[in-house]
């Protein structure tokens, strides 16, 4: 096959596969379910082949395919991955057939726009983690938006409408600023080398030279939009409600791939572009994460909701991996990097556990349970297991990455002070207080609900959503070498780009026709 | 053609503003809708005087298509006025502001 | 003063008087009348410019077809009779004649502003030959013949639309 | 056998798979016990072929390091999965594995029946699992691992009743507590990392200490990552002020207590005291602070320990007492004596549980002790060796707490000073003193749980009728109990033994050997002063347990007449100096109520999502009234229309003109 187009194909995957899925009888909801995990599954399949044909040994972006597509602006379909984007790809193409096959009984009503609009969403997503060339990265970044706003506007629970309403105008209006400075960066870069561009790649080499006080606004208007997706404090408000009405799938989206957009945003886009202005930033910013890890975990520890328990966590769990995006240095980068893979199995599995107890009790109150653990076994040790994996135990995946993180931060020369690094650190506490607390309130005790006792365990289904996410939770806690080594280089070089950018730019060596 | 083509071209302006007049002070639909196709009569005069002044035909061809136009426009533009009337019981303006929030 | 242009003087005055007739009267039916005339002195107008197969058309169609269609619905709807042109809401009536006046001004500076007569020509047999049936039918099933085949879909459309629009319910 | 060492990791985790993946289904007791036993008992016999292995190897080759895989590889940060098989973590695998073994088969007794046998037997093998890591691990990552591996288990066999209620609340309570409190410690044990990484850039143990001694690291960065590490201690160790959870974790069964909150996980800060000897030896100050946490912690616990009526309790209080002497062996530098007393009191310690675990089992899970009496006649086995564990745990030779405790006295006094062996003294007494309460009352004297329709321990209406444990029970007891006899045997202090005698001291001094280079300082004193000091503690201890027989078996009224006397001193003590009460009102509270009420409701809700919200009611709030201006009425529109135009016109007028 021909490595340059895997990418290629596998955008094409779901596309294709929700134009064929038109065509199938809205009536025959088996095919259109078995339809739709098929399609998920093989471009997962797809994604694999792209994980082994992915040279590790390298920094750069491998499986390039580009063609022109503006022809008069130079803008170009050019995509490719590098260790980050395989990563997150791989993620998000094994979690799309995960979350199709938990809401197998979920959603009762227009199962097939359902799939469609999921399908559309895992191309929207994989669009921008494989673009190149920002004005594609752009598109693919504000169409994503579209799937999961119908998607949470149409499945969603009983605010659907306001929540989905606000996650949109939110994430909408943080992108506007970030579009004007990328047409100011594309301007600017035209002028530089002479003729039209929006390759990422001559931008990273056009960025660093921006005078450093223009650099410092452009970096503020990307990364505007990208905390907002993160969420970092204080944008996060969006992402409770966003949670809390989104059905289980788009719960499980949202927070597995969609908040990754951000983190990965930071460190494709703001770091290696304005290499400056990151480094003058990077104490505010960190400020900002070690706020949110705190704040979000004092937070989810007194929810009564547990969705929006698990959607305060995550804002807690991403300010670990903004933390380690700043602490700029390989052990922190490669920590987010990893929490970032960690954090979409620990809270996925968290949200896809809440969502198969909402379907048998449509209660998501933490109050209305309590001693389940005698009447759903098997379902009180998943929670406890992944539980322990946010938790951040060692052993499991998400030990890792927090370790990973605050050792960086901790010996860090870009932030320069333990305290940083300390204070997160009590995020770990934190963690276990608030969702051991819920489990506690949960699992165990007497049952004092007379509702639950009709409770019935995980069925087959579900347990084989959970456990490809169990085994990867256990193989990155107990080897996660198997990630870390993609990762290796392309945060190395990542890094470079930042501490060390070329300021050289020979113009006459950027490829611009 | 001792005419100098300014007279027919204020004329032509003329006549356009009179139909503006109409258009932005009559409450009768219909002579609102008299007063565009006044309008019109007054781009076909100013098509015309080009036309001939040129020697170019195509001035009136344009006036041809106009007329093509304005009767499917007023064929259609009088029977909304009639489906209006049939709901409202009134060709007025004024009280046809259901086009607004 | 030739006969051309005491022609024009003539139907240019009916012209205006007519539409300003047209556009003030409260009764419909008279404006519809006025507009009429209007019309025809347009015709006569077109006759001057040399124009006979328009001038023709215009009688034919606006002033025969389009106007009877009109006076038509006017009577078939008979709407009560408006107030007096400046009885109902002066001041903004007043106001928009005043921006109107000004839009006219503007205009007619800029027409004598740009000196069209330099750049047209003065041959009259041009002008004649562009105005006859012949050269508009050649052009028009020549060069044109794509936007008169539109045209033609337009008035099918339209006559549809309008038995559609028209019709008394929908079922 | 060296090469083997990884299966004394593995057979618990398999143990534990099988237990917890097919334990449920199959549902025999008896298969359960014997893999649950075989898990930890092949594991032992490892250890002893490792031991017996290391001891044929010449002194200076007896660290070995077996690899496993590779764990975490970022940049300059290294770390395996392998295990460091050297005198220490030999001695700690022993007793761990040993005592294991032990209370997993007292276990099967002890739970027999219970509805989640298999539930139990998984969690254990888990914890050995996590314990050996802990013990083998060669490095702080993995150390960590097993550190936190404990931890959780503590929390899952706390709450192993889970529906049951505890004290004022549930079993679950107790083990959120345990868990959140070490994860404090572990919050401690974190930073102390980070520095070690950051200043040594590894953290392996051999690369750290051998860096520690050559690098040229100022004396406050050592006393830091000292620090950091002993606040992991106090969290695992049960010292103050993260001493609270212990008391609690006492909601599990029996045998945990004994196993995890005695004779194991609780000695791991010991443990990671003694592994990281050099960073200790090369902070004084930091040693210091160990030694002042431990002898406090010794003192108080022992006070609370006096007044407890809980069997379990006074033991729980015992054990922090006990670990508080630990650290206090850290603190002096006498770190072989400390892991000594570890050994030691791993076994009488467990003993003592795993004989209050017979007393409850025959008593329907009554545990208050003022409901016991006259028990020896009925239970011959437990009684006889709860009496040798009582006499070793206060310090009566020869058993083996008397070896141990002896030598931390000893070094307390000749390496920080008599204040601290003064202290040390009265909280051997008060251990005597409390430890044969707890024996006069349980086993000697009156019955008292006989009393008609009296007793509503364990919901029981009817006569008690207590009766001995089975011998899967008695029979650990009494091993535990030959060990506690002679476990002291291998430490002989040195005036007895002469020049090297003291065998344990000799094993471990290679492990020691850079730390206690670093410590010359250390002044010497005579052996006459070590011979008075110990006949001085001796004659103390067997004063206060003839001063408890005659309180508690001649007179009670004495004890009530004490109580009521001192009644606010009673109460104090009786409710633990009202620490957890202090904690709730000033940490727990605040913070939930804070982050509820301050955080959550104000400044999410209201401030921040309030700002967002109202920049979006803004925006609605001027397009309602901008949108006015659509009349609907078409004409208007066109009006404005029109002056767009003449605006438009007038512009390209005045631009060509």
């Amino acid at each position: 096959m021909e490595q340059s187009l895997l990418i290629t194909y596998l955008l094409a995957i779901p596309l294709i596969g929700s134009l064929l899925l038109i065509f199938i009888n809205k009536k025959n909801e088996q095919l259109i379910k078995y339809f739709g995990i098929a399609v998920s599954l093989l471009a997962f399949v797809v994604s694999l082949i792209i994980y082994f044909g992915f040279n590790d040994q390298s920094g750069e972006f491998q499986f390039i395919h580009k063609f022109d597509w503006v022809k008069d602006l130079n803008i170009s379909y050019h995509v490719g991955a590098d260790g980050l984007s395989i990563i997150l790809i791989l993620l998000t193409t094994f979690l799309t057939p995960l979350t199709l096959l938990s809401s197998w009984n979920s959603i009762k009503r227009n199962l097939k726009e359902f799939i469609f609009f999921m399908l559309i969403l895992e191309l929207g997503m994989l669009g921008v983690f494989v673009s190149l060339d920002m004005f594609l990265f752009y598109v693919f970044w504000e169409a994503m938006l579209i799937p999961l706003y119908f998607i949470s506007g149409i499945w969603g629970g009983e605010r659907k409408i306001y929540a989905s309403i606000k996650f949109f105008i939110y994430t909408m209006a943080g992108s506007l600023l970030m579009l004007v400075a990328i047409i100011w960066l594309i301007v600017y870069s035209s002028n530089l080398l002479g003729g039209f561009t929006s390759n990422l790649l001559d931008l990273y080499k056009t960025g660093p030279t921006i005078d450093t006080t223009i650099q410092g606004f452009l970096f503020l208007a990307f990364a505007l939009s990208f905390s907002i997706k993160v969420p970092l404090f204080p944008f996060h408000t969006w992402l409770p409600d966003a949670h809390v009405e989104a059905p289980t799938a788009g719960s499980v989206i949202l927070a597995g791939v969609l908040l990754k957009m951000g983190t990965y945003g930071f460190l494709r886009f703001n770091l290696p572009l304005f290499p400056q202005a990151s480094i003058d930033y990077a104490i505010p910013i960190s400020i900002l994460a070690v706020i949110g890890i705190i704040y979000g975990a004092l937070v989810a520890m007194v929810q009564t909701d547990m969705k929006k328990l698990v959607a305060y966590s995550s804002v807690s769990h991403l300010g670990f991996v903004m933390l380690g995006i700043f602490a700029l240095n390989q052990e922190a980068v490669q920590g987010s990097m990893i929490q970032m893979i960690n954090h979409g199995l620990s809270t996925g599995a968290l949200f896809l556990l809440v969502g198969m107890i909402y379907e048998r009790t449509h209660t998501r109150k933490i109050s209305d349970y309590g001693g389940i653990a005698k009447l759903v076994p098997f379902f009180s040790f998943a929670l406890l297991f992944t539980s322990l994996s946010s938790i951040g135990l060692p052993g499991l995946n998400g030990f890792v990455g927090e370790f990973l993180i605050l050792t960086g931060a901790f010996k860090s020369t870009v932030l320069d002070s333990w305290w940083f690094a300390a204070f997160s650190a009590t995020g770990v506490i934190f963690a276990a207080v608030y969702l051991l607390w819920m489990y506690k309130k949960i699992v165990f005790g007497e049952v004092t609900n007379p509702n639950l006792n009709s409770l019935t365990d995980l069925n087959r289904r579900e347990k084989l959503v959970l456990a490809p996410i169990f085994v990867f939770i256990i193989w990155i806690g107990i080897y996660p070498g198997t990630f870390l080594k993609i990762t290796d280089k392309t945060s190395e070089n990542i890094i470079r780009l930042v501490t060390s950018p070329q300021n050289q730019l020979p113009v006459e060596n950027v490829d611009v026709p | 053609m001792q005419i100098p083509i300014e007279y027919y071209l204020v004329l032509s302006a003329f006549m356009f503003s009179v139909g503006i007049v109409g258009v932005l002070t009559r409450r009768n639909a219909i002579i609102v809708f008299m007063s565009v196709e006044l309008m019109l009569n007054s781009a076909n005069l100013a098509l015309v005087t080009f036309s001939s002044y040129l020697g170019d035909t195509t001035g009136q061809l344009f006036v041809f298509f106009v007329m093509a136009v304005a009767a499917a426009e007023a064929a259609v533009g009088l029977a909304i006025i009639i489906a209006i009337f049939r709901n409202k019981l009134t060709v007025n303006i004024d009280e046809i502001n259901i086009l607004k929030w | 003063m030739t006969l051309e242009v005491i022609l024009f003087i003539l139907f240019g005055l009916i012209c205006i008087i007519s539409a300003v007739l047209m556009v003030t009267r409260p009764n419909p039916i008279i404006s519809a009348l006025f507009l009429v005339l209007n019309f025809c002195s347009l015709a006569g107008l077109y006759l001057i410019l040399n124009a006979q197969f328009i001038a023709v058309a215009q009688v034919i169609v606006y002033a025969g077809a389009i106007m009877v269609f009109f006076l038509f619905v006017i009577m078939l709807l008979n709407p009560e009779k408006e107030k007096r042109f400046l009885e109902h809401k002066p001041k903004l009536k007043i106001f928009t004649i005043v921006v109107v006046a000004l839009v006219l001004i503007q205009l007619i500076y800029m027409i004598f502003l740009a000196h069209p007569n330099d750049s047209m020509t003065n041959k009259v047999s041009e002008s004649v030959n562009a105005g006859t049936i012949e050269s508009i039918g050649r052009e028009m099933f020549t060069n044109y013949v794509l936007p008169f085949e539109a045209a033609g879909y337009l008035l099918l459309a339209a006559t549809i639309g309008a038995l559609v629009l028209a019709k008394k319910k929908f079922e | 056998m060296i090469d083997l060492i990884y299966l004394t990791v593995l057979f618990p985790l398999l143990g534990f798979l099988f237990n917890g993946i097919l334990g449920p289904k199959i549902r025999s007791e008896k298969v359960i016990g014997i893999v649950g036993s075989s898990a930890i008992g092949i594991p032992f016999i490892v250890t002893v072929g490792a031991l017996i292995q290391t001891l044929s190897l010449p002194v200076d080759q007896r660290l070995n390091i077996a690899t496993l895989f590779q764990w975490i590889n970022v940049a300059g940060l290294n770390i395996n999965f392998s295990y460091q098989v050297d005198q220490l973590s030999l001695l700690m695998s022993l007793i761990v594995t040993g005592v294991g073994f032990i209370i997993h088969v007292y276990s099967i007794g002890y739970m027999h029946g219970d509805k989640s046998f298999w539930r139990f037997f998984a969690y254990l093998n888990l914890f050995i699992f996590a314990m050996m890591n802990l013990i083998l691990a060669d490095n702080f990552l993995l150390l960590f691992l097993g550190w936190e591996g404990v931890g959780l288990c503590s929390y899952l066999l706390i709450g192993f009743w889970y529906d049951r209620k505890f004290e004022n609340s549930t079993t679950s309570s107790a083990g959120l507590k345990a868990f959140v409190v070490n994860r404090i410690g572990d919050f401690g044990f974190l930073l102390g990392m980070f520095l070690i990484y950051s200043t040594f850039g590894t953290l392996v143990f051999t690369d750290v200490f051998s860096r520690a001694v050559a690098f040229d690291v100022p004396e406050h960065i050592f006393t830091l990552i000292a620090l950091f590490l002993f606040i992991g201690a106090v969290g695992k160790s049960a010292q103050i002020p993260l001493f609270v959870w212990l008391p609690d974790a006492m909601a599990g069964p029996t045998p945990v207590s004994a196993l995890i909150h005695a004779a194991t996980m609780v000695t791991a800060g010991v443990y990671m005291v003694a592994r990281c000897n050099i960073i200790y030896a090369s902070a004084p100050t930091a040693m210091m602070v160990v030694a002042v946490f431990g002898i406090f912690t010794a003192f108080l616990a022992a006070t609370i320990g006096l007044v407890q009526n809980d069997i379990k309790k006074v033991l729980a209080y015992s054990t922090v007492s006990q670990l508080g002497y630990m650290f206090l062996a850290m603190g002096a530098g006498a770190f072989s004596a400390g892991i000594f007393h570890v050994m030691t009191h791993a076994f009488f310690k467990a003993l003592l549980f795993l004989g209050a675990g017979s007393v409850i089992h025959s008593m329907h899970e009554a545990q208050d002790i003022r409901k016991y009496g006259g028990l020896k006649k009925y239970m011959p086995v437990t009684y006889a060796t709860f009496l040798i564990a009582a006499t070793a745990i206060s310090g009566i030779p020869p058993l083996s707490g008397f070896f141990s405790k002896d030598e931390i006295l000893w070094y307390s006094y000749s390496n920080l000073g008599i204040i601290f062996w003064l202290l040390g003294l009265i909280t051997a007494m008060f251990t005597a003193f409390y430890m044969f309460r707890l024996y006069f009352m349980t086993f000697e004297g009156q019955e008292k749980f006989s009393a008609k329709g009296g007793s509503e321990v364990g919901g029981d209406h009817h006569k008690l009728h207590p009766h001995e444990s089975p011998k899967l029970m008695t029979v650990p007891l009494i091993i535990l109990a030959v060990l506690s006899i002679i476990g002291g045997f291998i430490g002989i202090p040195e005036i007895f033994s002469g020049e090297h005698g003291n065998i344990f001291h000799s094993w471990l001094a290679p492990v020691f050997k850079l730390a206690e280079f670093k410590m010359m300082n250390i002044s010497s004193h005579s052996h006459f002063e070590e011979l008075v000091l110990m006949i001085v503690s001796v004659a103390a201890a067997a004063s206060s347990i003839f001063f408890a027989r005659h309180i508690y078996l001649k007179k009670p009224a004495i004890a009530e007449k004490f109580s009521s006397g001192f009644k606010g001193a009673y109460n104090i003590l009786l409710n633990k100096y009202f620490i957890d009460e202090v904690y709730e009102a000033s940490i727990v509270k605040p913070m939930v109520k804070g982050s509820e009420n301050i955080l959550w409701k104000i400044a999410d809700n209201k401030m921040i999502d309030g700002l967002i919200n109202s920049l979006a009611k803004l925006v609605g709030s001027v397009s309602n009234n901008i949108r006015k201006i659509q009349t609907g009425v078409a004409q208007s529109y066109a009006l404005v229309m029109i002056l767009g135009i003449l605006v438009a016109l007038f512009w390209i007028i005045i631009s060509y003109s």
